[in-house]
């Protein structure tokens, strides 16, 4: 299929109604607004829902509506506005609806700035709301393996009857890239949805009833564990990852998502032109984090160096799988800078003259 | 003096809020405090069955949907 | 002799015992909706929002599909069901807190986008599931658990009158304040309410009804008096009857 | 074309520099090579500067921020001082002297200067001096064809617009012309 | 001083007025209405400052503007109302504004249940809104603890101009139990607010903004570093923590803090009188995290237990902490179930057998 | 000649560039108030609350301590500062996706508790900062950039009235809605921030100024075409005027 | 009294069942015990059932739920039902026979049965039949004096409900009477 | 005809929006299209002093402060 140029935001809403998407609720903020900006004509012309919600509360909350009437459902916002979110995605967990959800990130923490950021890992990857739920979490790299995961999500939450989010900094958002929408992705197979209250109670001869509330606790602690077991299965069968260069055995791997990832590939080209080789994890998939990427370096490998557009957020979730192999080190910029590739070839330097000592 | 119809009590059901007894207009109804339902509440009998006028307040009020009232047709 | 059952529990409901206090209207409220969506074969294909509140299980009442709603945004999800949706009845049942208070911004865009949806408004004038706070509609001077002295208009305001303030919305069809505090105007609440989902089976737009109800438990008032109190207290102060009637514009 | 080439496109909102970027990153993904464009965005660019950066490349794009430009297109002053001392060495300077009086270029760059808004008020508009630059931008890289923009410019300007597509022809071509002198 | 019995709720309440608390936010929720139901008449009395919000975006809002103000500030609420107060703390954190909020837990996700839970972990260490931001999070044991804690936590607040989450369970903001609230406690000492937007501009001879918006990337940088070397500063002084039975050289260690803790302790009693000694680590600072408790375990130790009530949520601090250290388990109840002390008995006894193989 | 200044900048503002577009009346409603609380001596004391919008900069520009607060929450962060500083001046500047969109449960009920604060509430019919999208008082047919081909009835609604909604709130005491399109309207805008700044000094309680402004750049109409667009249109569905003044029952 | 006891008080919301407990824990934090008060909540205590547990000790109390009490008051029977098989063996039941009838109960136990309703009603009012059962626990366990309990009626019923203080006592004597009996 | 007063324009805080131009009752103000100040924008300028009548409608309506109006005064 031909490329075409996009704005990643277009593009992603583009995938968004190529993925299935019935309804979009949103609420404008940058540096997101090209999204609901082309959904609010694209979608009616393609018969599908777009709302202008009053507020994000708003919007998750008819994410939530529609979901639980069987809808494949998308909301998109930025960082403070999922922050206002979280009761709702919450609520959708512990429901099990399926939505998808784009966070295009910026600085914070609060107003903070609009320049890209990967400053809301853990908001993300620890669901901010309340009570213990998880989010399928995707972090991408470039427009067009955005635009394949923004199509399969939908599949990918009415597999798990859970919320997916997709996190991509404000470059990824704004830039414009050649993609190819058309191309073949694998869904996952969406069983029949026949807990939703599509208003068929009589019907379907049963009542259908989309729900959080457990006053038992003995109910509410099954209700747990069923999801428990969930995100055990995603654990298990969605860790997705890139290795990168490890056949050139590396000493030094980086741990790096998203546009991150990106400049850490300029580093490691300029890297190997002085013949130095470093390889690199990139987490596609940020949770379930890909724990296996790491089960399988290759021997040469000492140290772990995280790259972010954060404070060490993500570090954690190499710290948890390291549990003492690797030497761990980090690197990272923060409140909307984008750092330049120099940088990390520099930081590598470093580590390797404190290694040589 | 015949009645023109009769309720009948889902016992169990009731609570005892004594909403009815207030809306009939001939003032047959009260709790039976001789009794406690399976809930525990002492819950509503008729008086006087003989003066029921089948006017279905009592019905309209209860919001536990306590009373089916039937009205007798001569036919 | 023979007889014809005039009144019998309706199939709007299920058989689950209702969860609320003895003499609470809360039911008397849940068997109108039930009646008025059963007699019209609404029942069927209704998708019902429960909100949180005393009435937060009534997902287990209407005998329809049901979703609950997290507290105050019933009207967006309703909103969200009914733009997938369209041709299914979808209503929510709102407290004075959920709805008054933390929803306030969900039911006033709800009604001004003209979502055609209806909203059941249940004004007790008090926060019921969490034990008595005060509500936004709390009268001056009732005394509830967070205005022990008495709820005072500095600092806590005069109470928020909902059917007035939705009247200035343009989106809003069908506004009406109701009571059942006796068989006669629960006939006309009823009414209300039949109006209200005919104003959404013809797709005219937003319709509320708010039902005066009562709160024997955390008024300390049993459920007779209440509904004195209710009359004696609250309909002065709320109105009873039609605020607004787009459809009487109409000319279809 | 090279193996890659990096633009940076900077000046006021208003004078069509992100359109200019655009086109650069159409224009190459017609010939379906690589490429990025990236805009400055938020209020920052409202009534102030506006930039947009571009990387065309036979291979894959990584790092997508341009920070050392092979060339900088310089549409006023401001963008002039912000983005010179940033360019590669041996890198091309684009400038626009209508807006850009006596400045100081650096030495080790080559230095286009070109009268944009005379050349578009002599074309009738104003408006299309982005286009001149542009045209004396592919005149000096050659990183396209003249008719590749022109493909560009059919997909880019159509309906109403359509009628401007020879304006725009006509601006590159006075570009490119400057250029070639 | 005598003790009085006092409920949970209630002895927060007082302990906040006693703390020096000028002003309530807050709206009702279960299981902490009896906060803002204490504090509608104790606060009017002490000639302080009650308002129930019309929300929990409303009242960390409100919050907000008084903190701004220079006064010290309490909201409270519980797990689905704080996931609503999210953007609100990260606003706090960006503008760097000393608050106190208390959580009472309930199970969740979504509207979940009422009785007691330690699900919120995620969203009370991790920040659940957006941004680089951390909090100081205490979790206490006991009512005596709880009330030290929370009238201390004012001047915390004010010292490191943070935002300070007390995080209880259910059960201690329903129970009663004697307490003190006049015991000695060390305040930290804190500084004038010079930087509170009082209206006194003119006086001050400058203006004060409270602002968490920095357009500018690399000012918003500055700020998140100036932030994090702040974090930095309270993980090396603000590490709280009690050990347990670690003179009698246990091999297994708990983790646990809360009423899971007090529940622990009689598993400690047990298991000590059929000759098993165990210790415990309990944070009472949840975050930072006491990282410092894991470095000075006696030389028995071979096994951390961490017990929770919730599925695994500390666990992932104590893998952080670890890195292979010891070996690993977990225990945990979910969704408002507390669990019976014998449940841990036969814990440990089951990786007794275990090791024992 | 000697002369004597009858006009100059106001040092109720400070003297940072304004970050406005081009004619954008936003800068004129910033003087006014500046002016009237300069000219009040209230600037020295008062409190100012930026929300999110393109005046959330304002904090640069009032010449008083300021708080910046989160999108649609000004009046709650207003409500907290002015409990703990009840002798201070205290204002919100709010646009109208901020005040009528997202933080309409905050406004009413800050109006409901009566706050005794001043909101500067400045419509103009956009999401101005984010680049022109659709709000709760944008036009029916008015194109945006959410509502590409014109805000429809169905599906949108038709555009709020705030000044009208928060009439119906017990606890507000004034609202007027002015504009500042020519020098007489920008006089007469300038007496209701008196009065309502007087309001609040005088502790009667909630006041709301709405202006009508403009958005020359996404209305995409050159600044005084804006100006004449905001006669032809907005005024019309917008009307002027006095819309509650709860001073005039008071006797004192 | 001894090292620890652990009751748990179970009946119907508005039997005073709260109180009862709270009284002993009042009790117990006067004789500077270490006690703990703990209540079921929520809305299932709505109409329904309410139940609290107390326990007292001398030393310092751990895990705060009590699993298995060394008491068990039922004050209806649903209480009964729910509570009987957790009483440690060998521990005291106390049943209110007004409400209790025809109960099946464990013979491994102490049961004391009361007919509470009856004494209260014969004291004058209903209500103090919660007191008449504590006097009753008092009398079978000896946890306190009589008159630690009159301290703290003293403290608890203030202004108003002053009044209400003899009646209580005199509910407490009665139900102590019983079981010295 | 003599000046009722003089403006003074700080010239580099002009957005050249027109709005003063548009107000002004004597037709004396227009944008200095020669010149762009400091922010890029053309300024105001007045064409014709002595015609200023000093009614302020041009300051009031600038919104970025940019005119101060003087009025002369004979003593
Ligand atoms: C986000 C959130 N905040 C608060 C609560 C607690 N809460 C449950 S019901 C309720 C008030 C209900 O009052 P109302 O809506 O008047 O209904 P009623 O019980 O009186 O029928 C509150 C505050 C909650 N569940 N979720
Ligand atoms: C929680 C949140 N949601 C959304 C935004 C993005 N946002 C910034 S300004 C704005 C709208 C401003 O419009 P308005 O209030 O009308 O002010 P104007 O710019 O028109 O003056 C929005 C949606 C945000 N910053 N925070
Ligand atoms: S139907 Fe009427 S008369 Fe008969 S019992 Fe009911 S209220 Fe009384
Ligand atoms: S109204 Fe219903 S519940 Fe109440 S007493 Fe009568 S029958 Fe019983
Ligand atoms: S608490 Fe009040 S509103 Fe709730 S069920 Fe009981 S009486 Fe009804
Ligand atoms: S975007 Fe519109 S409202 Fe905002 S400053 Fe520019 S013209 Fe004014
Ligand atoms: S003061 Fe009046 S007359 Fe003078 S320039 Fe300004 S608008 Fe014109
Ligand atoms: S109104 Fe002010 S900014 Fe606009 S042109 Fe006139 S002087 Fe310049
Ligand atoms: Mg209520
Ligand atoms: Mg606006």
């Amino acid at each position: 299929m031909a490329k075409v140029l996009m704005k990643g935001n277009e593009a992603m809403a583009l995938a968004a109604i190529k993925g299935g998407c019935d309804a979009f609720f949103g609420y404008p903020i940058t540096p997101q607004n090209e999204v609901p900006e082309y959904l609010s004509y694209h979608m009616e012309k393609n018969d599908r829902i777009f709302v202008q919600a009053e507020s994000e509360v708003a919007a998750i909350n008819m994410v939530y509506g529609a979901a639980g009437s069987g809808a494949r459902v998308l909301t998109s916002s930025s960082s403070p506005g999922i922050a206002l979110k979280q009761e709702g995605i919450s609520y959708l967990a512990g429901s099990e609806l399926p939505a998808v959800i784009i966070n295009v990130m910026r600085g914070g923490p609060g107003l903070g700035g609009i320049q890209p950021s990967q400053g809301d890992y853990n908001q993300i990857t620890r669901g901010g709301g309340n009570g213990d739920y998880q989010l399928l979490a995707y972090a991408p790299e470039t427009l067009q393996e955005t635009v394949n995961i923004v199509k399969r999500s939908f599949s990918l939450a009415d597999y798990y009857r859970n919320p997916v989010i997709i996190a991509v900094d404000g470059l990824i958002g704004q830039m414009m890239e050649p993609v190819d929408l058309d191309q073949k992705i694998e869904e996952k197979k969406s069983p029949a949805k026949d807990w939703a209250a599509t208003g068929e109670a009589a019907k379907r001869g049963k009542r259908n009833k989309i729900v959080s509330l457990h006053l038992d606790p003995y109910q509410l602690e099954k209700h747990n564990l069923k999801l428990k077991a969930k995100y055990d299965e995603m654990k298990e069968n969605e860790q997705q990852y890139e290795l990168i260069n490890m056949d050139h055995d590396p000493s030094i791997v980086f741990v790096a998502y998203g546009s991150m990832a990106r400049i850490a590939r300029s580093a490691i080209e300029a890297l190997k032109k002085e013949g130095i080789e470093v390889g690199m994890i990139r987490p596609i998939c940020v949770h379930p984090f890909p724990e296996k990427a790491f089960e399988t370096l290759p021997k040469s490998v000492t140290t772990l160096l995280t790259l972010e557009m954060s404070l060490g957020q993500m570090l954690q979730d190499v710290q948890i799988v390291n549990q003492g192999r690797y030497t761990l080190d980090f690197f990272g910029r923060a409140g909307g800078v984008v750092p330049e590739s120099e940088e990390i070839v520099e930081k590598v330097k470093t580590i390797m003259k404190g290694a040589a000592k | 003096m015949a009645a023109k119809g009769r309720i009948l009590i889902e016992e169990d059901k009731c609570k005892g809020c004594n909403l009815c007894v207030y809306q009939c207009p001939v003032n047959i109804l009260k709790l039976d405090t001789t009794k406690t339902n399976k809930k525990g509440y002492t819950p509503l009998m008729v008086t006087d069955p003989d003066k029921c006028i089948a006017c279905t307040f009592c019905a309209m009020i209860c919001p536990d949907s306590v009373i089916t009232v039937e009205r007798y047709i001569n036919d | 002799m023979k007889t014809k059952t005039i009144y019998k529990p309706t199939s709007g409901l299920t058989e689950r015992d209702l969860t609320y206090c003895p003499g609470c209207t809360h039911g008397i409220i849940h068997k109108l909706a039930g009646e008025v969506m059963a007699e019209r074969n609404l029942i069927e294909e209704a998708i019902g929002v429960a909100s949180v509140g005393c009435s937060v299980m009534s997902y287990e009442f209407f005998n329809c599909d049901m979703q609950q709603a997290a507290h105050g945004r019933a009207p967006a999800v309703a909103t969200g069901i009914k733009r997938v949706k369209p041709e299914h009845t979808v209503f929510t049942y709102q407290g004075d807190g959920d709805l008054a208070s933390i929803g306030l911004a969900e039911i006033v865009h709800a009604a001004h986008r003209g979502e055609n949806i209806t909203v059941i408004f249940v004004n007790n004038a008090i926060y019921g599931m969490t034990g008595g706070q005060m509500a936004p509609t709390t009268l001056i001077d009732q005394k509830t658990s967070t205005s022990p002295l008495g709820r005072k208009k500095e600092g806590a305001g005069e109470p928020l009158r909902m059917c007035e303030l939705l009247a200035t919305v343009p989106g809003a069809t069908y506004l009406e304040r109701v009571s059942v505090h006796d068989p006669k105007h629960i006939r006309k609440a009823k009414k209300a309410l039949e109006k209200a989902f005919d104003v959404q089976t013809k797709k005219q737009g937003f319709s509320m009804i708010e039902f005066i109800s009562t709160c024997p438990v955390n008024w300390g008032i049993n459920p007779n008096d209440s509904l004195q109190w209710a009359v004696d207290n609250l309909i002065p102060y709320y109105p009873l009857g039609v605020y607004k009637d787009g459809t009487k514009d109409d000319q279809s | 074309m090279k193996n890659e080439e990096k633009v940076i496109i900077a000046g006021f909102g208003g004078q069509g520099v992100m359109l200019m970027g655009q086109i650069l990153s159409y224009a190459a993904t017609e010939e379906d090579l690589n490429t990025v464009w990236i805009p400055s965005y938020g209020p920052e660019t409202r009534g102030g500067t506006a930039n947009c950066s571009v990387t065309i490349s036979k291979a894959q794009i990584n790092a997508p921020v341009v920070t050392a430009p092979d060339t900088l297109i310089a549409m006023n002053e401001p963008s002039l001082e912000k983005f010179q001392s940033k360019i590669k060495k041996g890198g091309l300077l684009i400038s626009n002297k209508s807006l850009i009086k006596d400045a100081t270029f650096r030495d080790d760059i080559k230095v286009i200067e070109i009268d944009a808004s005379q050349t578009a008020i002599d074309l009738g508009n104003l408006k299309v001096a982005n286009m001149v630059v542009l045209g004396a931008y592919l005149g000096a890289t050659k990183v396209f064809e003249e008719t590749a923009i022109h493909k560009v410019f059919e997909k880019i300007f159509t309906g109403e617009k359509a009628k401007l597509i020879d304006l725009n022809k006509q601006a590159l071509n006075a570009g490119m012309a400057v250029v070639g002198k």
